[in-house]
């Protein structure tokens, strides 16, 4: 019983509610600490000085005279972090992402930082590093990137994913192929074909704080560093891993984050706060500004990628493929192939291929963003699949049902679905009073599907009961949205006590095991998971307690609505003891009573969502203004409904800025043009209409309570839906996001033409 | 013998083969022999891999037991926001 | 190095003092010199709105004000919204309705949604979204909040 | 840094004059923090000019409204006097930034930072505001489509600062009106501005006009040719179509993150003949 994973139906009576969260008092009167909100005695200001160049071979790096700047305590380059990588190419690239070596590889890439005593002192003395560059061609474009004469990003990246191995660097990191059956054949068997061709333009995951840590080393090797991070675990054992430190000594203490959507998930500055506070021996604390963060952090791909469908006139996909360009950035990443994963996840198909390409540029590094790579994938099938429709002269949605995944569905990337909700959220959308309002003048709507794997992975959790009954979690995945909140619930409802009884901490890095980041929507599948298994662990305790209180055979004792049970007519006169019983008496019965856990929560159950949107296009300017908006999404079993709601809401905001308005612009230079919330533009509150929301809740059969995660897929449907609602309005197929009034113009003059 | 699917970028790795017959009770024999077939899939281990049984995802729990005519899927390890 | 300026000033009622450089901004100096870490610099170029607070009752972005500025002037910030251990309406409402995810946007949401009802109590859901459109959030897509500013300002009309 | 608070606007341009290094007008601070924050500058003096009571308020006259330099659009927005004479305007004004930009920014700061895109300089110029400038030595008045001279110049002189922004007398059947486009709701700098301000003789006949474009060009532009293809007529389509002819005519815009030229120049029209309509409503034609 304690380890099962298997999903039993049972009635929830805490799970489902919507009670306050723990932490809102601390973060509606501003005392919640985040990144830059915490000091240390002593503490230094750390900058960094970043390269103006996209590429450009650094042949000097003169740091003298910032060295003898009053009030400069340590300045590094890439000399201060030498590679202790050992043959590691991910952490290599990592560590030269975090400062260039020999070249600079992106504007915005770290060539040296200072610590100095106030902030005036440390500006003043990156102007007074003097760095000698050599101006490289450089290539920022992500079909420009694969042409011939494109300059090579980097020499020591060959072609990975083809055989034979290529002997040649090339800017194609990575080739991903997917897929099963025979396209030809498929598409031999069409009746009709849609071949099309689409963009997407890089977008940033805008949370609100920038990066920040405070950092503080010693010459014994010991050190502290208070980070906003997705995963204090990992950034320890990576930075660890680049300092040359123990890892033991070096303890990591995640702050609130101010947002991560996974671009928290990636070490970008802390090394090198690392780094200046070892050479300085003083603690440092650094924060990225915002242009800092736009242009060096870790944005999307950029991605172009060309689709095919052939159809039979009855309705059935017989074969689709799609081929798929993403940028990496500077270094080698899995975009491309997470693109190619999740193209086609929501259909059923006989034959199909997807091919990812994976490419680099001179842009900063790619992190992950909020389900990865799908959305762009997402607007190019699913629009494609609106154009098939429409040619076969089907409804949309009728089609989409006709050829949706269901259990037993080989998907696209390979592995056979188990019970799903693509055709739940599909009906459910039929359904939906939203496809029968009607639309006013210069209206359009459409909807479209998404899919997310969503994953587990390792976690470890503690649950302590105090001496009065109450009960601490002590858990190692980040709270980015109110996980604390659904794991009191969780808690609460397996130890049959009220929420109101739980304190949930998020611990250290010496607190507990390793615990993987909170990214992939593992938050509450995964710590939930493990905090079930540990109130099992406690509640088999309290049942042997109780045993022995009582004098009888634990396996006379129950555990029921938070109480010890002794079984069994003989046991009658026994009176029941309650937890807050058995916690008052602990100290003579063994003393603590905790329950621990330390899991790989796998079988996180994948996701499906579509999504309806309707939008208003000025048919003299092509402004556009998004009027209503349905989110219907799978959650397996919402723990908390208000915050799965505002994970829907917050993925679909986020899809419908990326849809219409966010881009990264690089000059002719590679100079990023907009590193900054005036001209880099997230949606404000008056962009965006009341988001409605459906949770379904289809049980994952491999979590206890069939919880799956629910942080990402929301993101997925929302450019192509949005794309498919303004095609149906401008009359003409979108296939450049963002869709922003320029490009919809344009689009509209040139079918005109 | 358990047929073993090899997703897209895996494949490279095994010279081209989309599947391959392995003898295995466990994840971690499979892997093993894996490895022993196809000493150029060690590389592909070193990045991250996750194994699909009967399609549910495993990215780390190796001593898992693979049950009769399984249906077996190696996908190269994927990342998250 | 650049000479202090000693500035007098009432913070959340307190008549404070603090001394800056002339080139510092209100922001800087409320979080590194007074440790009112509440309000935020998610930019620093007055497009985010999370370092928001009032200045003699204006909502202002406390990044685009230099410290000087505040001599002889009110300065009211998160810290000082709720009264003593009496939560302000909007802070137990942003709790209740689930206003907030991160959090790291709340505190300059709630200054601003305070500025418009102090002028404006029954606002529609248009003069909301448009008070608010200088506060960006990432995590919310804003239903909640404004749901939370609507409930707040019903429950202040009946008081 | 040194920061001062001059109590008068002469004191203040001498301060600025005699400074050697470089020396900028705080007014709202919303351009020149921001130009601070981003390192674009480093003041070695930065004048205050709020505390100059000269520059304080909005004051009506027989001759019309005189704005204070220091005064915040918001506060224009709350002067009901000044909104009823040139709605066009203080809507302007009120378009830049959240309120919380609004609280401190000003339309003499808007125009002083001389973009090609301030929300508030064509409006003015369709208006016919006119600029008090005061010098260490003199005062002087010019139009506002005189100061900005390219994107971020002006034609004010070392130790010059604009006092106040004055508006004329309303005349009678007059309207103004101000649009710009944005991609977002709010909170973006104009892609393309249109102010038109016009006034009907008893027919509803247009007898003046001036049309203003912002964003279109180097400097926000006074379109005398778009004036001229209203004037005479009751703003018929034809008239909106030749009004749009001249506007697309007079664009000289740049491909760039905010807009292309092509969008540009055709947006302009529209908005000019949008603003025109509201305008010509407003002045009570029909």
């Amino acid at each position: 019983m304690a380890n099962d994973t298997k999903f039993r139906n049972r009635k929830f009576k805490a799970v489902g509610t919507r009670p306050p969260r723990p932490d809102g008092l601390d973060k509606v009167t501003g005392r919640a600490k985040y990144g830059a909100d915490t000091f240390a005695p002593g503490q230094l200001v750390g900058r960094v000085l970043r390269s103006p160049h996209a590429h450009a071979q650094i042949t000097r790096i003169d740091t003298s005279k910032a060295e003898k700047l009053n009030g400069v305590k340590a300045v590094i380059t890439s000399k201060d972090l030498p590679d202790l990588t050992d043959g590691d190419s991910d952490l290599y690239d990592t560590l030269e992402n975090c400062m260039a070596r020999d070249r600079a590889l992106y504007d915005g890439h770290a060539v040296a930082a200072v610590a100095a005593i106030d902030a005036p002192t440390a500006r003043k003395a990156l102007k007074l590093i003097r760095v000698t560059y050599t101006i490289l061609p450089h290539v920022t474009d992500v079909d420009e990137a694969i042409k011939p004469d494109a300059p090579i990003v980097q020499p020591r990246v060959y072609t990975s994913g083809v055989s034979p191995k290529p002997k040649s660097p090339s800017n194609v990191a990575r080739v991903s192929e997917f897929g099963h059956g025979d396209v030809e054949a498929g598409f031999k068997a069409a009746d009709i074909i849609v071949e099309k061709s689409y963009k997407t333009e890089q977008t940033h995951q805008g949370y609100i704080e920038p990066h920040a840590c405070l950092a503080s080393v010693g010459p014994d090797g010991h050190g502290e560093l208070w980070v906003t991070t997705q995963g204090h675990f990992v950034f320890r054992n990576t930075c660890a891993a680049l300092l040359g430190m123990d890892v033991a000594k070096l303890t990591v203490t995640p702050s609130e984050v101010g947002g991560g959507f996974g671009g928290k998930t990636h070490v970008w500055m802390e090394p090198i706060a690392l780094a200046l506070s070892r050479k300085a021996n003083r603690p440092v604390k650094l924060e990225m500004t915002r242009n800092e963060v736009f242009r060096s952090t870790g944005p999307t791909s950029s991605t172009s990628i060309d689709v095919k469908i052939g159809v039979k006139k009855n309705g059935r996909i017989t074969a689709a493929s799609a081929y798929l360009r993403y940028h990496d950035g500077a270094f080698p990443g899995i975009w491309a192939m997470l693109g190619a994963m999740t193209s086609y996840a929501c259909y059923d198909l006989k034959n199909v291929k997807t091919v990812g390409y994976d490419i680099l540029v001179n842009r900063p590094k790619v992190g992950a963003y909020r389900a990865p790579s799908a959305p762009m994938a997402a607007f190019a099938v699913e629009s494609t699949i609106n154009e098939v429709a429409t040619k076969i002269g089907m409804d949309p949605i009728d089609f989409r049902i006709k050829n949706a995944a269901k259990e037993g569905t080989k998907s696209s990337y390979g592995p056979t679905y188990g019970p799903i909700g693509i055709g739940p959220t599909l009906a459910a959308v039929k359904k939906h009073p939203h496809m029968r309002a009607q639309l006013k003048k210069n209206q359009g709507r459409g909807m479209a599907c998404g899919f997310w794997f969503n994953f587990g992975g390792e976690t470890c959790t503690d649950l302590n009961i105090c001496v009065d009954g109450t009960v601490t979690l002590t858990v190692g995945t980040v709270d980015l949205s109110g996980s604390r909140t659904s794991l009191s619930l969780i808690a609460a409802e397996e130890l049959g006590i009220p929420y109101e009884r739980v304190k949930c901490n998020i611990s250290d890095t010496a607190s507990l095991g390793h615990n993987d980041m909170t990214d992939g929507s593992r938050g509450t599948f995964s710590s939930g998971m493990s905090i079930i298994f540990a109130a099992r662990n406690a509640i088999d305790d309290l049942c042997q307690r109780a045993a022995d209180t009582w004098g009888i055979p634990v396996k006379d004792v129950v555990w029921k609505d938070g109480r010890a049970l002794a079984k069994g007519k003989k046991h009658r006169k026994l009176k029941s003891l309650s937890l807050d019983d058995l916690a008052a008496a602990s100290s003579n019965t063994g003393g603590p009573i905790a329950g621990h856990s330390q899991i790989v929560a796998d079988g996180a159950g994948v996701s499906f969502a579509s999504h309806i949107c309707d939008i208003e296009v000025d048919p003299e300017t092509s402004a556009t203004k998004v009027v209503r908006y349905t989110v219907i999404q799978d959650a397996g079993k919402a723990v908390h409904p208000d915050y799965v709601e505002g994970q829907f809401q917050g993925g679909a905001a986020q899809g419908i800025g990326w849809a219409l308005n966010e881009e990264y612009v690089y000059d002719e230079n590679g100079r990023l043009q907009n590193p900054g919330f005036l001209d880099y533009r997230v949606p404000v509150c008056s962009d965006l209409p009341f988001i409605d929301t459906q949770i379904l809740e289809i049980p994952n059969p491999n979590h206890p309570y069939g919880i799956r995660g629910v942080g990402e897929t929301s993101i997925v449907p929302p450019l192509a839906a949005i794309g498919n609602a303004v095609s149906d309005v401008a009359g003409v197929r979108m296939t450049h996001v963002p869709m922003s009034p320029p490009r919809i113009r344009k689009a509209i003059k040139d079918k005109q033409a | 013998m358990l047929k073993v699917c090899l997703s897209g970028p895996l494949q490279a790795a095994a010279d081209g083969a989309a599947s391959v017959s392995i003898s295995a009770m466990t994840i971690r024999e499979l892997l093993r022999e894996l490895v022993e077939q196809y000493p150029g899939m060690q590389k592909q281990l070193d990045d991250g891999i996750a194994v699909s049984v009967n399609g549910e995802i495993f990215r780390d729990s190796w001593s898992e037991e693979i049950p009769e005519s399984a249906e077996i899927f190696l996908l190269p390890r994927i990342q998250g926001g | 190095m650049m000479a202090g300026t000693l500035v007098s000033t009432i913070i959340n009622g307190d008549q404070i003092e603090f001394a800056c450089r002339p080139d510092e901004t209100l922001l800087e100096v409320l979080r590194n010199r007074l440790g009112l870490t509440g309000s935020k610099e998610g930019c620093g170029t007055g497009d985010c709105g999370a370092c928001s607070i009032t200045l003699d009752g204006r909502l202002v972005c406390s990044c685009l004000v230099l410290a000087v500025e505040a001599e002889g002037r009110k300065v009211n910030t998160i810290e000082g919204l709720a009264d003593g251990d009496t939560l302000h309406p909007l802070q137990t409402n942003f709790i209740n309705h689930a206003a907030l995810q991160c959090g790291v946007c709340t505190p300059g949401l709630l200054i601003a949604s305070k500025a418009l009802l102090d002028r404006n109590p029954n606002p529609t859901d248009e003069e909301i979204r448009f008070a608010l459109a200088g506060n960006l959030c990432r995590c919310t897509g804003y239903d909640k909040i404004v749901h939370a500013v609507k409930a707040t300002a019903k429950e202040l009309r009946k008081q | 840094m040194k920061y001062q608070t001059p109590s008068t606007t002469k004191e203040a341009a001498v301060l600025i004059k005699r400074e050697r290094g470089k020396a900028f007008v705080l007014a709202g601070g919303t351009d020149l923090m921001v130009r601070m924050k981003i390192g674009l500058i480093e003041p070695d003096l930065v004048v205050d000019i709020k505390h100059i009571s000269a520059m304080q308020s909005i004051k009506k006259s027989a001759s019309g409204f005189r704005v204070g330099a220091a005064v915040s659009a918001a506060k224009m927005g709350e002067n009901n006097a000044l909104k009823k004479a040139w709605p066009g305007v203080v809507e302007a004004a009120n378009l830049i930034g959240s309120d919380q930009i609004q609280n401190r920014c000003t339309i003499a700061g808007n125009l002083c930072n001389a973009s090609p895109a301030a929300d508030a300089v064509p409006a003015l110029i369709a208006a016919g505001a006119k600029v008090n400038i005061v010098g260490p030595q003199r005062r002087r008045t010019v139009a506002v489509e005189k100061v900005i001279t390219g994107p971020g110049t002006t034609s004010l002189a070392k130790g010059e600062i604009v006092e106040a922004i004055t508006l004329p007398k309303r005349l009678p059947k007059s309207g103004d009106a101000y649009l710009r486009f944005i991609p977002r709701s709010d909170m973006d700098i104009a892609v393309v501005g249109a102010g038109v301000g016009l006034t009907l003789d008893n027919n509803g006949v247009i007898k003046s006009a001036r049309v203003a474009l912002g964003a279109v060009a180097p400097t926000p532009l006074l379109v005398a040719a778009a004036a001229k293809a209203i004037v005479g007529t009751k703003l018929n389509k034809a008239a909106l179509e030749k009004l749009t002819v001249a506007c697309t005519a007079a664009c000289d815009p740049i491909d760039d993150m905010r807009g292309t030229v092509e969008f540009r120049t055709e947006i302009a029209g529209v908005l000019a003949r949008r603003a025109a309509k509201i305008a010509y409503k407003r002045a009570g034609g029909k």
